[in-house]
């Protein structure tokens, strides 16, 4: 039961590591706010949330546990609303998105400056 | 640790003050993890609450105020660049004495400290160190910190006096905030219930994990603010009243000198909290959270009306220039 | 080993001259605050620096731990950390009132405007000189 | 294990800040800081669970709780300063 729970738990710790690091290479090589933004707060949310589940694992009952929660909770969803707030008020503020019209000039590659 | 070098410099070369601002704020978290590795944990809280959250909050409140681009400099910086290098050389030179980093024989851990470490636990009676030491040992510092504190605050509410009639004007004036973010407000309410009694496990439990009132009011704060910042000054002034707040500020500095006044005519010296009951430890205990209560709510408070102001500032700004 | 062992306190240093020199060198007032907070922040990063015994744990006793770190310097500085909030904002306050008085927050143009009012006063006081319309030129430019 | 995540987490704290310092609009800046936050929090678990000591969890609680709150100080900052109508202001 110790082995698979240590198991797991690497599991749980190597994966959310794994989404955290995509998520910072997103941030700095995406082209535009909008899609570092998706890319960030996506991989943000589910690498804490697995991190943290691993740290669940190794802790075992106790006063640890109901604080790691807490920790779990409030990134949930202080994280997400701060990601939406962003990008409302990166919209409001004029920020464009990148996009790509094709309808306008077919068979042009996406933009990337 | 280099992080933050890479991190001050930054802000050195940055000429708008909004990043300057931010970067001072990923600097202070930063500085928080460094203290955490350090061992200093409760630093490490009052670091995360207070560099990364009020001074923030507070300096981008001022910013509203005075604008956010810094101008370009026409002197060259290069006798200040001068004697910055000297006074660093010196200073390096300086440090070729100090004992290595970390080595257990240095001259700082040989005087008070092993008291300290080995004696609380029987004398105090509490867990953790660090509030043993400031709330109990060095009594009298804290009570002249706490004491600091109420003066700043006495400082910042006479410089940015508002008369009566701009409030009164003003105060038809205050749209409800943010009417349109629901999202945020939605949880924002459920947030702040949660802040507020954080802070209240914080202030409490000081005694066996990190934290004091120090940090709680800090964080009591923070939530209050979360509130002012998406219903409105005016709804949040509704709850903290002016006079309120005032007499709270008073009120910490006289609970902490009154727990003092009461040891003297217990007949104990000032601030010795052994003979508020039979029992010594029993009595340091009480002492110890009495203190620190009175310590949480000047900072609460005081932290508060800071913030309070600023914001009228800006309020009075916007309708009557 | 000599410089591992010394490397923190470089760092205090370096930290507290980029302090120095944004105190010295720039002219907005709200920069010079933050170079004064980070100043005093190295000064809080020597403390602890000198606290930490290698291989202790945090002050708070335990029977599982021997060994603990010093805990005198964060007391000290725990308060400190508080004190320079409260002074923070009492500076802050000052820039926000000195930005209503002068219209600025730029040393050298609140310096141009003081000369130029004391030359006003003067010369309410006594009358015109020779030199000063030379002065207000140069200064209303 | 823990050591590997601390690896990780400073990792991706190291881009998050270079992102800080290139950021070519505010709002890059803002997530950057955001991202940082979050990934500090973690990296403080972390430490605690790496040092054996994971009693010192709170710290990490109030970071979670602080970044959120001064992303939303910072965002309204904007918000207002961005334009002058008269719509709200606190």
């Amino acid at each position: 039961m110790e082995l698979f729970l240590d198991i797991l738990s690497w599991f749980f710790l190597a994966s959310g590591s794994f989404f955290c690091l995509t998520g910072a290479v997103g941030l700095l090589r995406f082209p535009d706010f909008f899609s570092r933004i998706h890319a960030t707060s996506l991989t943000d949310t589910l690498g804490a949330g697995l991190i943290l589940t691993g740290m669940m694992l190794q802790a075992g009952w106790g006063l640890v546990l109901p604080k790691l929660l807490m920790i779990l909770l409030l990134s949930f969803l202080a994280g997400t609303t701060a990601s939406h707030a962003m990008a409302k008020a990166a919209l409001k503020s004029g920020l464009k998105p990148l996009v790509n019209n094709e309808e306008n000039q077919p068979g042009e590659k996406p933009s990337k400056p | 640790m280099s992080f933050l070098a890479l991190t001050a410099l930054a802000i050195v070369r940055l000429n708008d003050l909004f990043a300057v601002v931010m970067l001072s704020g990923i600097y202070s978290l930063l500085s928080a993890s460094f203290f955490l590795s350090l061992d200093a944990v409760d630093v490490a809280f009052t670091e995360a609450s207070v560099g990364a959250g009020i001074s923030t909050l507070l300096f981008l409140a001022s910013l509203k105020l005075v604008g956010r681009y810094e101008k370009k400099s026409r002197y060259k910086p290069a006798l200040a660049l001068g004697i910055v290098i000297v006074t660093g050389a010196l200073l390096i030179y300086g440090t070729m004495d100090m004992p290595h980093f970390g080595s257990p024989d240095s001259p700082i851990h040989q005087h008070v400290a092993p008291r300290y470490i080995n004696d609380s636990m029987a004398e105090i009676g509490v867990p953790n160190i660090v509030t043993s030491v400031l709330a109990s040992y060095r009594g009298f510092d804290t009570l002249g910190e706490t004491l600091v504190v109420f003066t700043a605050g006495i400082g910042v509410m006479s410089l940015l006096l508002i008369s009566r009639e701009t409030k009164d004007h003003s105060k038809k004036l205050v749209p409800a905030d943010m009417q349109q973010q629901i999202i945020l407000r939605v949880v924002a309410k459920m947030m702040i219930p949660l802040i507020l009694m954080f802070a209240l496990y914080v202030q409490f439990h000081g005694d066996y994990g990190p934290g004091g009132g120090f940090q709680a009011g800090v964080i009591f704060a923070a939530g209050v603010i979360l509130y002012t910042m998406l219903f409105g000054l005016g709804r949040a002034r509704q709850v903290f009243k002016r006079q309120v707040l005032e007499l709270l500020t008073a009120t910490g500095v006289l609970l902490y000198g009154g727990v003092g006044v009461v040891c003297m005519l217990m007949g104990g010296d000032f601030l010795d909290y052994s003979v508020l009951r039979h029992d010594a430890i029993h009595g340091q205990h009480l002492g110890i959270l009495l203190v620190e209560l009175g310590v949480g709510i000047t900072v609460a408070s005081v932290m508060i009306l800071i913030f309070f102001k600023f914001t009228w500032r800006t309020v009075k700004h916007k309708y009557n220039p | 080993m000599n410089i591992i062992g010394l490397y923190n306190y470089w760092i205090v240093v370096l930290l507290m001259m980029i302090g120095f020199y944004i105190v010295i060198a720039h002219e907005n007032l709200i920069k010079k605050l933050v170079g004064l907070t980070i100043f005093q922040t190295s000064v809080f990063f020597f403390y602890i620096s000198m606290g930490k015994i290698n291989g202790a744990t945090p002050p708070i006793l335990d029977e599982k731990w021997q060994l603990y770190s010093n805990p005198l310097p964060h007391v000290l500085i725990l308060t400190a950390i508080v004190v320079g909030i409260a002074t923070t904002a009492l500076g802050l306050s000052l820039v926000v009132r000195i930005q209503e008085a002068y219209g600025s927050i730029e040393e050298s143009e609140i310096q141009v405007q003081d000369t130029h009012d004391q030359l006003e006063c003067q010369l309410e006081a006594y009358g015109p000189g020779p030199d000063f319309t030379i002065l207000n030129k140069d200064l209303t430019k | 294990m823990f050591a590997m995540t601390c690896i990780a987490l400073l990792i991706v704290m190291a881009l998050a800040l270079i992102r800080a310092f290139k950021g070519p609009t505010l709002y890059d800046r803002i997530l950057a800081v955001n991202t940082f936050g979050t990934k500090t929090v973690l990296l403080i678990a972390a430490v605690d669970f790496l040092r054996g000591r994971p009693d010192f969890l709170d710290i990490a609680i109030v970071y979670a709780l602080i970044n959120f709150i001064s992303v939303i100080a910072i965002l309204r900052f904007f918000e207002y300063a961005g334009k002058n109508s008269v719509e709200g202001e606190s």
